[in-house]
């Protein structure tokens, strides 16, 4: 059912590891770099914590895009697990564009604590291209929809 | 080597010897250069407002002409080779540039900046190598103190024709080396002749190409080699220290033993 | 918007330049080899696209003595490019006024024989729409 | 059931005037588990502590949130009132609705829409919490400092001072850095050496220092408290115990063409050396790229003239490994490359030189021997201009961007004793600001203006152009007079941009310390914790966290010892209770997470198990929560999902992302 009359608000997951991008979002917060209330951001310890099947459930219960943050290849507080996570990231995403769900509606981007900057920029370009592709109308458990 | 070959309308005209002594020694290198069908003046001095789109095609058009034959781009001219490599990037990098050439363009398949550009200094240093140049030398220029001059539209903006150090540049030192002659290095090779402002104010590119000439013969040049028609022209109307200006390829042709031949082509056309 | 404010805008959007980067240091006027035949100075441009004082610069010199020879623009530690902004204030002169800065019938008396086609292409280019 | 108690705090007007935070705590009543809400003005001030205490009595609450400013900032200190009003601390969760939402938006009802469901997710994690127990974990009480020069040596002193044993590990032949190349230090010209000497004997003789010269930092592992380092001391090629450090070796040695680091590669020194006379081990090495008996097996001139049998060409690099409770990074920067900015001639003419360079010159054991003169004929300069923000302030990818702060002060100096000691010479300035910002900084300044008479040009230089005759003509703008001057000077100084030491992000990344985009090391907070990394028990020293002068960088330098001394005092750390835990029950045994675990913490052993009724024995994995450090690898990597993180459960999460998506 198509909700042609009703401005499209997206809702989008920013899952981002605590000691790289989470502070970034903090630094973007406090330097007042503005991006879209659109974007919620939850909080994993690292970035290899964020398991495939956060993602799916998002989706799953209606969000528009998923975009994960960590620290720079490198540069990881845990000394590898950005590495899994960009492993597993990848399978991931190919398998939701084989789904239907366009890669645009993923991403996965590396911010660092001082990276107030490339946070904000990330997510108004993230944001958009969500707007761009309009509502995600697919995997989405249409009990989730009224 | 098989290229295609783009050399632009100054050299059909004017600088007829800079194409010719550049076909004659590619030829004597084993370098094939094509020229593209039905090539278009590139304009000479490349657009610079982001909403040119209509003077940038006749550029497009070459660069599509040699992916089509999936053949590299060689340029001649200085000019040219600015105008169609920063075309090129265009088309490559910049979304809305790409997209509304196309429109224009209606190819089978759209153009993306596929085609790479190479100016013939770079393929002689790239795709020969100076060394193997040197070896191919049957007469050597030895003993010539030569300086370079670049001129502006080679190397600046560096970061898109990525052709040499913009401040140090050393491609035309090496070429001098590998002809076996001296190159002299002279702070004043990247300074501008004054280009298209001599048309009008012909005293401001006097100047320039003055200070350019004095350095040169201070640092002990004996003569300029260029690759551009035009600084050749403002160079040449300089009137202070004036030391003989000439094309780049006529000391290659020289170099490699087939200058005089090209020489009464040229002189009989 | 002020006629002067909207050619401000057109000409930050033709060149593609923000000149707020801009941190006053003087290299563009330091590398210019045009600079004394200027009235108004490469880095004094930078200011009047930002105070969007337009009438002067288009009525300026400046705009025709500029070589495009990028010096400027691959020295310029702050990204500006004021040869970017001057070729764009040109634009708005030869494409709004019509004013082309050469005329055709005094092409023929610039000519000599060993004039390369390229000056003149060039020339058209940069001169006239 | 949870009784949840949701406060939301104002923060001033940080929060409240884009939030309407009266509306987010009634909406959070309307959640599941939610039996108190309120806002005030501050939630982190003693009163607001004191409202959630009485809450969390009076209501019996079980579980709260906080609706305030990042946890980063004062998840802590809720904790820890929780705690005191007996509530377990990780039955706190924060809802950031300032960092990431009333800073970042304008519009209010957007911004107060956001608030609710941030708050909603957070309500909806403290559903499912649980309480935990921080472990506890001992401290090993040694430091160890990674850089020797004048940060690295102050934070070594001082924390020797306070008893503890401190290693310095420093990766030329000798100590002292940065400070030992300088010739005068600004803003009182004290002599460099005069007042770094004393202070690198006081280092080598203290006796909880140890210092390791020529050698470098390895592999870390381990945690606060606790890591392990290797650090390689590479082959002196010299017995430390035999030499007497007469210096014999280096006068014989028939090989002096190896460029001297010390001087900047502007003279040379023989291939078995110290880098200068103070240094400090006072043991020469080998250059083995240099040494005639290392690149021909023959010469050998150095091992005949030493009367203590101290050469050992047969020495190999020895690794030790020790065990510290905090690291310190103290490694400190160099000049940028110039090679992209040759419109200044550097590479074009040795008469433009950079600032570090001139310091030698200017120095009597540089290689002028103290002498101005010109390095390409020797001849002493009468005109010498200086170039400020050589590749610093820069925006595109040839500098850096930020200001190198040291540099207005060293070219005051500079010119000032250039003027001192050769009244003849002029001295000119090309500059786009003067920064001196700092005590008696401006009237140094000043001083050079007005009583040296430097002569100061506001604008900065497009082009040096070296000319026939030797001479560099400068052209430059003076952007006061609206004019291009073109001057003719003897000598070019370039006041170049200052980075970190390249090998930073090697240590950096042994340490897990985040760095940012210049290379500098980040600290924990920008303003409150400024000489801690984010990661716990690693502290930051002089220009490795940013650009420092000398009093700025000693002053860190104690700061960094002082936190670094905090730590050694404990003698336990309570360590972080969100570790991973094993459902045996689940456990197929197949190892994969220990394989992604990058702390060793998981093992596998032999369990009985129930497993509804039947009892066996099963290989399953068991976590040791000491040295687990929750990253949650393996709970993703675990193909039967036995696995699980504490305080980041996957039922949390996911209650968080249904949250936010409802």
């Amino acid at each position: 059912m198509p909700l042609e009359n009703k401005e499209f608000k997206p809702k989008i997951v920013a899952f981002c590891c605590n000691w790289c991008s989470y502070a970034g979002a903090d630094l973007a917060g406090s330097s007042r770099l503005t991006y879209p209330a659109d974007v919620k951001i939850i909080r994993v310890p690292c970035s290899c914590r964020v398991n495939p099947m956060f993602i799916l459930r998002a989706f799953e219960k209606g969000a528009d895009g998923v975009i994960m943050c960590g620290c720079h290849p490198g540069d990881c507080h845990y000394s590898t697990g950005n590495y899994y996570a960009r492993r597993r990231m990848t399978l991931l995403f190919s398998m939701l564009d084989y789904l239907g769900v366009e890669n645009g509606r993923t991403r996965v981007e590396w911010v660092s604590a001082a990276e107030g900057v490339k946070f904000s920029e990330t997510m108004n370009s993230f944001v958009e291209k969500i707007y761009s592709l309009g509502e995600n109308v697919r995997l989405g458990d249409l009990r989730c929809k009224s | 080597m098989k290229y295609s070959y783009y050399p632009g309308c100054t050299l059909r005209t004017k600088a007829k010897d800079l194409d010719a002594y550049a076909r004659a020694s590619a030829e004597a290198l084993g370098i094939e250069l094509i020229e593209v069908e039905d090539w278009q003046c590139c304009g000479g001095v490349y657009p610079l407002g982001s909403d040119e789109i209509a003077t940038k095609l006749s550029s497009v058009r070459a660069l599509n002409a040699a992916k089509e034959k999936d053949q590299s781009l060689v340029t001649m001219c200085s000019a040219c080779h600015h105008v169609i490599k920063r075309v090129n990037d265009d088309m490559k990098n910049v979304e809305d540039i790409r997209t509304r050439a196309n429109n224009y363009m209606e190819l089978d398949e759209p153009y993306a900046g596929e085609t790479e550009v190479l100016h013939f200094l770079e393929v002689l240093r790239d795709k020969v190598g100076f060394d193997e140049l040197k070896k191919k030398v049957t007469n050597p220029l030895t003993g010539k103190k030569i300086g370079a001059y670049y001129g502006c539209l080679l190397l600046r903006p560096s970061k898109l024709l990525s052709f040499d150090d913009p401040e140090n540049p050393r491609i035309i030192e090496d070429f001098i080396r590998a002809i076996g002659a001296e190159p002299v290095i002279y702070p004043y090779r990247n300074e501008c002749c004054g280009g298209y402002i001599s048309l009008k104010e012909k005293e401001m590119s006097k100047n320039m190409c003055e200070k350019i000439m004095a350095s040169a013969e201070g640092f002990g040049a004996e003569m300029l080699i260029t690759a551009c028609p035009l600084c050749l022209y403002n160079l040449n109307k300089s009137t202070g220290a004036s030391l003989p200006v000439v094309y780049f390829t006529e000391l290659l042709a020289e170099a490699l033993g087939v200058k005089d031949e090209v020489k009464k082509e040229v002189q009989a056309s | 918007m002020s006629s002067e404010k909207k050619q401000a805008e057109m000409i930050k959007e033709i060149s593609g330049v923000n000149p707020l980067k801009c941190m006053k240091c003087g290299k563009c006027s330091a590398t210019c080899p045009s600079y004394n035949e200027m009235d108004i100075k490469p880095h004094q441009f930078v200011s009047y696209v930002i105070n969007e004082d337009i009438e002067s610069l288009v009525d300026s010199k400046s705009l025709w003595k500029c070589l495009s020879c990028f010096a400027c623009v691959e020295r310029c530690p702050r990204d500006v490019k004021p040869g970017k902004l001057i070729d764009a204030a040109r634009q708005v002169v030869v494409r709004q006024r019509s004013q082309d800065y050469l005329k055709a019938d005094e092409i023929p008396e610039l000519l000599d024989p060993e004039l390369p086609q390229q000056l003149l292409v060039s020339a058209f280019r940069r001169y006239r729409r | 059931m949870q009784r949840i108690g949701v406060f939301v705090c104002h923060c001033g007007s940080n929060i409240a005037a884009t939030v309407d935070v009266s509306k987010v705590a009634e909406m959070a009543l309307m959640e599941p588990g939610v039996v108190h809400a309120e806002d005030y003005q501050y939630m982190c001030s003693e009163a607001g502590q004191a409202k959630i205490a009485a809450a969390i009595q009076e209501k019996g609450l079980t579980g709260i949130v906080v609706c305030s400013c990042s946890p980063r900032m004062h998840e802590t200190t809720f904790r820890k009132a929780a705690e005191r009003a007996g509530l377990n601390p990780y039955m706190v969760e924060i809802a950031n609705i300032r960092e990431h939402c009333s800073w970042i938006h304008k519009d209010m009802e957007e911004a107060t829409k956001k608030a609710v469901i941030l708050m909603r997710a957070a309500v909806a994690k403290v559903n499912l919490n649980t309480p935990l127990q921080a472990g506890e974990s001992r401290v090993t009480k040694r430091a160890l400092v990674i850089g020797g020069g004048i940060a690295g040596i102050q934070t070594a002193l001082d924390i020797a001072d306070a008893g503890y044993e401190v290693d310095i590990v420093e990766k030329t032949p000798s100590i002292g850095g940065r400070m030992s190349q300088l010739d005068k230090t600004f803003p009182t010209l004290d002599c460099s050496a005069c007042i770094l000497t004393p202070k690198m004997v006081e280092a080598s003789a203290h006796e909880k220092i140890t210092i390791y010269t020529y050698s470098e930092v390895e592999k870390v592992s381990g945690f606060v408290g606790d890591f392990t380092v290797d650090i390689r001391k590479k082959a002196r090629s010299v017995d430390m115990n035999k030499c007497t450090g007469c210096g014999v070796c280096q006068e014989k040695c028939p090989s002096k063409k190896a460029p001297s680091e010390f001087n900047r590669g502007l003279n040379t020194r023989s291939a078995i050396y110290t880098p200068f006379a103070q240094a400090i081990p006072n043991v020469p090495v080998i250059d083995r790229e240099a040494c005639i008996k290392f690149k021909t097996g023959k010469c050998g001139i150095c091992s005949k003239v030493c009367q203590a049998g101290a050469i050992d060409y047969e020495q190999k690099d020895e690794i030790i490994t020790e065990k510290y409770g905090a690291i310190v990074v103290a490694t400190g920067f160099d000049t940028i490359n110039l090679e992209k900015y040759d419109e200044y001639a550097y590479s074009q003419s040795k008469d433009v030189i950079t600032s570090l360079e001139l310091e030698r010159v200017m120095n009597a054991a540089g290689p002028t021997h103290g002498h101005l003169e010109r390095l390409s004929d020797g001849k002493a300069p009468k005109e010498i201009v200086f170039i400020q923000c050589v590749g610093s302030r820069c925006a595109d990818d040839r500098g850096k961007p930020y200001c190198s702060k040291i540099c207005c002060m060293y070219t005051a100096k500079h010119a000032m004793l250039i003027r001192d000691k050769y009244p003849d010479v002029n001295v000119t300035v090309f500059y786009i600001d003067v920064r001196t910002p700092g005590k008696n900084f401006d009237e140094f300044y000043r001083r050079a203006v007005e009583q040296y008479g430097v002569n100061y040009i506001k604008g900065q230089v497009g082009k040096v152009i070296p000319q026939p005759d030797g001479k560099l003509l400068v052209q430059g703008s003076d952007l006061l007079d609206n004019r291009q001057i073109l001057k003719e000077a003897d000598m070019v100084v370039l006041a170049t941009a200052i980075e970190p030491n390249p090998d930073v992000r090697k240590i950096a990344t042994m340490l897990t310390a985040s760095i940012d985009t210049n290379n500098f090391l980040t600290e924990a907070h920008a303003k409150l914790r400024p000489v801690e990394s984010p990661t716990a028990g690693i502290f930051l020293s002089g220009v490795c966290q940013g650009p420092k002068d000398i009093p700025e960088t000693v002053a860190q330098a104690g700061a960094a010892a002082v936190k670094a001394i905090g730590l050694l005092a404990k003698d336990k750390l309570m360590t972080n209770p969100c570790t991973a835990q094993a459902d045996i029950l689940l456990c197929n045994g197949c190892s994969t997470c220990e394989n992604v675990c990058p702390y060793g913490a998981i093992t596998y052993e032999d369990k009985e198990v129930n497993d509804h009724g039947i009892r066996e024995t099963r290989r399953v994995a068991v976590v040791n929560n000491a040295l687990c450090q929750g990253c949650g690898a393996c709970t993703v990597a675990c193909p039967s999902g036995a696995m699980d993180l504490q305080g980041f459960s996957n039922r949390q999460i996911l209650a968080e992302v249904d949250a936010i998506c409802r």
